[in-house]
């Protein structure tokens, strides 16, 4: 019997260069869904301030008493970082949205012979939403 | 014959779960960002505009109805990817409870929120 | 008009064996032989002049590996040089270059007609099958390898063993309850059903499905396209009739049938019969669904 | 070694469909073949399988038929038993759920196809080989069957008694071609070969690179004679540059021949002036010929078919996959343009001569398929009529060798029944001569219990890879390709003495040469070029036995066209032309055409369409 041996040298090449739209959603579909869910853990863990602002916690925020809801979220909206990595994370949720519409009308049936054509539309239109929402949510932020 | 078939079997029907939570998110989660960063602006966030929206029952129960989907459209679709990449055996058992924990506990803390913020369960 | 007129009529000219003057016919004939004649001696002086332009040779990368020969155990490349000519495809290079340069260099083909699907390989990072690909529309140099995911056995050979366990995993033969009563009765089928499964029912074994599924390459239990393309073929065939149905839709339910298939679509770009795998899949999905409803 | 009752060599339509009798006649089966079942060439078939269903029809009709595309030297007991059963066959396979093209009532569709008085070529699109294959692959995966894949069989264990009908086939040798390991499969009642055609004996064909008559060759060397080998089919329409078939399905539907200067030549040029396109393959095959030769082909080579008025929907629908041959082989596109054709060695007629059960002259040897000769194609095998006799004598051969009793055989075999000693001297020395290379493999082993035989033929295919692999001398390509540019320059379909007498000089050349042969790849692992150097030596023996047949018969009969014979000459020739190996000296002999058939004898009538 020939022993196997490690196909590291053709596995790798050209396999990304050579992937297909269909592979590409699938990766981006993927990355953009494990950022969504851990988001959401995030996004949870910051609103839950609000457990205790509503005992009446505050906080010291721009000088003034603030309850710790209001004054970690606004805080965390003023910073620069947090305004991009919403951006981000729009571009992230938009393109997951549109993929997965395109995937429920691809698990119909629905337009099989254009999925590549689909998968480039979504990209597109997640670009120009992302690129259209940057002013409403860099708004406020200087 | 038909009784071996009456029931879903688990591949199938979690496939189609994730596909019904995904068109109802759909739905939700654009109302979601709509509301809280066209109608109102993420700076203008505070507890007492929170809690005005969360003291509406439909409103509460759709924050609800959407927490629950999208725990479970994201965590089953953790568990899917990684099943598919081959996780089996006495890891592929640890990986499922260890994320229903995780579930569990998003679930539990998202509805202490809403419910902090609406004072408790609204009743309209 | 009683004068004989010198001009014939064209048909007593073709007709007239014995006319000694070469008759219009044969005017035609000739002057077509002529202008054909012209015509392949100008393309053959192009044809010339384009041969010594650009020495029209291609250059050919060959994966090369043999668990057994020393300096083969390192897996490396190899380089071929062979001469280019019309309609020339990868199997023809191969071929070539094995005869005329190496008779070691090992690759499975036959038909060299794209029915046997013995020679998918990895050409310039996609699955194709050697015999079915022109030279003409690949950049050079080009680049065979084995096909991926799979174990390599010798140069472009590899296993297909897991490939046709797959197969042969979803009871791939016809099965049904029912025959006709005469003996030389046949079950009938509508146009519309045999159309129906006419794609799923042209698949080759290849493997290129298969191998270009990351799918398939992270779960080695899956049952892969081709696998569940073959139940397909079964499933929507309805001469099997209700009950085989239900028993084809539970094989591919299984935990490592349908369920497993994200849709990547890579199955069915590099088929090289053109067989709709995704869509094929996607229908299986959703009549396991559908069936599984109906007794909810 | 293995053991089981029946061995199957070949995994083609016949080898399948004779595993599966013999399995279902209670043998235990195996099947051991060169390659994976469904890679066989069966599945290039296209055009389709003819079978009496019909009310309107009859299998009396199709023996007839058949007859006469033999021109008539098919032996009757063999035409009407592939005429009677292959109906049956044919709904076997549909009740296999083989997916057939449809009739609007649902009923398998039926088309005309050459030399047919009755469209009864029953077909799966332009698939049809292909969904015949899968079929019977399937069938044999249900079963259970124990199929050795990659297994290339080297030799026949035989005993060595003088007479070849005293000697019994006990096994068979194999080289696994995955791991190089060689081992010996002992048949407790029978080896069925199903080895296909030999294709690869001409330069352009229509075969696959596998087809190199291995079956032929093996029991020849074991001393069953070949039969009729001069009578190659030629198929009239195959594309230039790689001889890819375009099925006959392309005229039956109603495609045109022209040649350069738009002529519908088949009638224009009066070679069929009732059938025109649908004459039988070799009088297209020798029209096209014609047309080129007195310069009317396009480019000198080829001529035209024409599809493009049947309209894209029928295309679509009956010939799709024609549409792909010719895009991806020759880059015509049908729909649009006439593809160009010219004739390529396509079928053998003869071969292993079999009874009408398959049965060889040596006991416990039968053979089926494209590899035996029974004979039912005798001089021309008419389209579709193939498949059938896959099935029909596969069925046959499997039942048989399964120990199901059948009656008494018609068609004898050997020198049992009348027979007649060939007068002709070859100018060149033909055989093995003057001590034997690495590849001698002529059969016959002393010992005589059956396990001995085996075992010495085991050792003495050992010693002979050993010798392949270790020593230096040439590489087998060159010889190969001289002979197939020999045969398909002079062995063609028009054929006359002195050039046939210069292929037995160049084939002796070809012969010499491979006493020097050598592999020069030394592995074991998956070694084609020691696979392809065995072949080689198959396809010198086959290509030699043709050329003797080819000179020795001066007639005009069939797909066999001599120069000097322009005419078929029934006082002298209605007999089939055997060759055998006769331990290296071979012998050339006639026995007599059985046209007796059932219930009235077939009168040799002219061949005209
Ligand atoms: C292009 C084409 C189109 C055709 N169309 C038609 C048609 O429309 N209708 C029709 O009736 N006929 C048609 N024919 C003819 C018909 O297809 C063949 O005659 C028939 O398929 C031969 O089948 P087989 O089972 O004898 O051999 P094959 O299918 O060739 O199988 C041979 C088997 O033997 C095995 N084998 C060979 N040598 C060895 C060895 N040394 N050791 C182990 N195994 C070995 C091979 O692996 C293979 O499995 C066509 C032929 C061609 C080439
Ligand atoms: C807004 C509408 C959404 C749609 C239409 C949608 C659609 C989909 C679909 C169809 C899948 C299945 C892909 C497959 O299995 O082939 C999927 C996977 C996934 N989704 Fe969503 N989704 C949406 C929102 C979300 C949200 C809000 C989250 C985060 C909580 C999320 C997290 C995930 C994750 C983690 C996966 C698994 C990705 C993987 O395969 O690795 N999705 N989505
Ligand atoms: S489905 Fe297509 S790619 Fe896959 S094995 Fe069959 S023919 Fe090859
Ligand atoms: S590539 Fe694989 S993921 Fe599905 S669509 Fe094809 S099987
Ligand atoms: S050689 Fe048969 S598919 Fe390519």
């Amino acid at each position: 019997m020939s022993q196997s041996y490690n196909r590291g040298l053709i596995e790798d090449f050209s396999r990304w260069r050579e992937f297909e739209a269909g592979m590409w959603a699938w990766i981006f579909h993927k990355f953009t869904g494990w950022v969504l869910i851990g988001y959401l853990f995030t996004h949870i863990a910051v609103l839950s301030t609000a457990i205790p602002a509503a005992d009446g916690a505050t906080m010291m925020f721009q000088g003034s008493e603030t309850d710790v809801f209001t004054g970690t979220i606004v805080s965390l909206e003023g910073l620069l970082l947090v305004r991009i990595l919403e951006v981000g994370l729009l571009a992230v949720a938009v393109f997951h949205m549109l993929n997965g519409t395109r995937l429920l009308l691809v698990d119909l049936g629905v337009g099989l012979e254009a999925q590549d054509k689909s998968f480039y539309a979504s990209l597109i239109l997640t670009g120009a939403i992302t690129v259209a929402s940057v002013p409403t949510f860099i708004a406020g932020a200087f | 014959m038909a009784e071996r078939y009456s029931s879903f079997n688990s591949g199938g029907r979690m496939w189609l779960l994730q596909r019904v939570t995904a068109a109802f998110l759909l739905i939700v989660l654009a109302f979601h960002f709509f509301l809280l960063h066209f109608v109102h602006h993420a700076d203008e966030v505070s507890l007492a505009a929170s809690s005005a929206r969360m003291e509406q029952l439909s409103y509460y129960s759709l924050m609800i109805l959407f927490l629950v989907t999208a725990t479970f459209h994201g965590v089953n679709g953790v568990y899917n990817a990684l099943v598919n990449q081959g996780l089996t055996g006495t890891k592929r058992t640890v990986v499922k409870w260890s994320l229903v924990a995780a579930s569990v506990v998003l679930l539990f803390q998202g509805i202490r929120t809403a419910n902090a913020w609406a004072g408790g369960f609204p009743l309209l | 008009m009683s004068t004989q007129t010198p001009t014939q009529t064209e048909e007593s000219s073709e007709t007239d064996a014995e006319a000694d003057v070469p008759s219009k016919g044969d005017e035609r004939r000739d002057e077509k032989r002529r202008r054909a004649a012209e015509e392949r001696a100008r393309r053959q002086a192009e044809e010339a002049e384009k041969a010594a332009a650009d020495e029209e040779t291609v250059e050919l990368k060959v994966f090369r590996y043999d668990p057994e020969v020393e300096g083969k155990q390192e897996p490396r490349f190899d380089t071929f040089h062979v001469p280019f000519t019309k309609g020339m495809t990868v199997l023809d290079a191969l071929m070539y270059s094995r005869d005329t340069y190496d008779s070691s260099l090992t690759f499975r083909h036959s038909c060299r007609q794209a029915v046997c699907g013995s020679d998918a390989m990895f050409v310039n990072g996609g699955q194709k099958l050697a015999c079915k690909t022109q030279i003409a529309e690949l950049e050079q140099p080009i680049r065979v390898e084995p096909l991926p995911h799979a174990e390599v056995r010798k140069d472009l050979v590899v296993d297909m063993e897991h490939f046709y366990d797959q197969m042969e995993a979803v009871e791939p033969y016809f099965q049904t309850n029912e025959y006709p009563d005469g003996e030389l009765e046949e079950q009938r089928q509508t146009r519309e059903n045999r159309e129906k499964i006419k794609m799923s029912t042209r698949c080759i074994w290849c493997s290129a499905c298969m191998s270009s599924c990351n799918i398939a390459a992270g779960d080695n239990e899956y049952l892969g396209p081709a696998a569940i393309n073959k139940a397909y073929r079964f499933a929507m065939d309805e001469r099997e009739g209700e009950d085989i149905k239900q028993k084809r839709l539970e094989i591919i339910e299984q935990e490592h049938g349908v369920w497993r298939c994200q849709t990547q679509f890579s199955c069915t770009e590099v088929c090289p019969k053109d067989i709709p795998l995704t869509e094929h899949i996607q229908e299986l999905k959703r009549e396991a669904v559908k069936n599984n409803l109906k007794f909810w | 070694m293995h053991e089981h009752d029946v061995i199957v060599v070949g995994a083609g339509g016949a080898g399948l469909r004779a595993a599966i009798a013999a399995q279902e006649a209670g043998a235990d089966v195996a099947i051991v073949s060169k390659l994976h079942p469904v890679r066989s060439h069966t599945g290039a078939a296209e055009g389709g399988i003819n079978a009496a269903l019909r009310d309107a029809d009859s299998w009396e009709d199709h023996a007839y038929d058949t007859m006469k595309g033999s021109d008539y030297l098919g032996d009757a007991p063999a035409v009407e038993a592939l005429c009677q059963e292959s109906p049956e066959e044919v709904i076997q396979l549909e009740h296999w759920g083989m997916p057939f093209s449809r009739e609007e009532d649902g009923r398998v569709s039926q088309r005309p196809f050459g030399g047919l008085s009755f469209p009864r070529t029953t077909y799966a699109g332009a698939e049809t080989g292909h969904q015949m294959l899968h079929t019977m692959y399937e069938q044999v995966v249900k079963r259970g069957i124990t199929v050795y894949d990659e297994w290339h069989v080297m030799e026949l264990a035989v005993t060595d008694e003088d007479d070849p009908a005293d000697r019994t086939c006990h096994g068979v040798v194999a080289y696994d071609i995955q791991s190089g390991e060689i081992s010996g499969f002992r048949a407790e009642n029978g080896v069925i070969l199903a080895t296909g055609g030999m294709g690869q004996v001409f330069d352009h064909t229509t075969n696959a690179v596998a087809n190199t008559g291995d079956g032929v060759a093996m029991a020849y060397r074991a001393g069953a004679p070949m039969e009729d080998m001069e009578f190659i089919q030629f198929h009239p329409t195959t594309l230039p540059s790689t001889g890819v078939l375009i099925s006959e399905g392309v005229r039956g539907e109603g495609g045109i021949l022209y040649n350069e200067e738009g002529e519908r030549f088949m009638f224009e040029h009066g070679y069929a002036n009732n059938d025109g396109e649908l004459a039988s393959r070799d009088v297209v095959s020798r029209a096209e010929l014609t047309e080129v030769n007195e310069g009317r082909g396009i480019e000198d080579e080829y001529v035209h078919l024409d599809m493009r008025h049947l309209g894209e929907e029928r295309i679509l629908d009956r010939l799709e996959n024609i549409l792909h041959l010719a895009e991806d082989f020759e880059g015509a596109d049908g729909l649009t343009e006439p593809m160009p054709v010219k004739p390529g060695q396509h079928y053998a007629m003869g071969g292993i001569e079999t009874n009408e059960f398959g049965e060889t002259v040596i006991g416990g040897l039968y053979a089926a398929g494209e590899c035996a000769c029974a004979s039912v194609h005798g001089a021309n095998r008419l389209g579709g009529n193939a498949l059938p006799e896959l099935i029909v004598f596969g069925k046959r051969a499997g039942r048989h060798a399964a120990g199901e009793e059948m009656g008494e055989a018609e068609v004898t075999t050997g020198k049992d029944g009348d027979w007649e000693a060939a007068d002709y001297e070859f100018e060149t020395e033909v055989g093995e001569t003057g001590g034997q290379g690495p590849a001698a493999a002529d059969g016959g082993a002393v010992a005589t219990d059956p396990d001995g035989v085996l075992e010495a033929e085991v050792e003495r295919a050992e010693a002979r890879v050993e010798e392949l692999l270790s020593r230096k001398g040439r590489n087998h390509a060159e010889i190969r390709s001289t002979v197939q540019q020999t045969m398909t320059a002079n062995v063609n379909v028009f054929r006359e003495e002195g050039r046939l007498e210069k292929t037995l000089d160049d084939l002796r050349e070809a012969r010499e040469a491979y006493k020097d042969v050598a592999v020069s790849d030394p592995s074991r692992t998956f070694n084609t070029d020691l696979i392809h150097t065995m072949e080689t030596r198959n396809i010198l023996d086959i290509a030699e036995a043709l050329t003797m047949g080819a000179l020795a018969r001066k007639e005009f009969r069939g797909a066999h066209w001599r120069k000097e014979h322009q005419e078929r000459k029934d006082e002298n020739w209605l007999k089939h032309t055997l060759v055998s190996w006769n331990d290296g000296e071979p012998e050339l002999w006639y026995k007599p055409t059985i046209l007796e058939g059932e219930n009235k004898t077939y009168e040799p009538k002219n061949r005209s369409y």
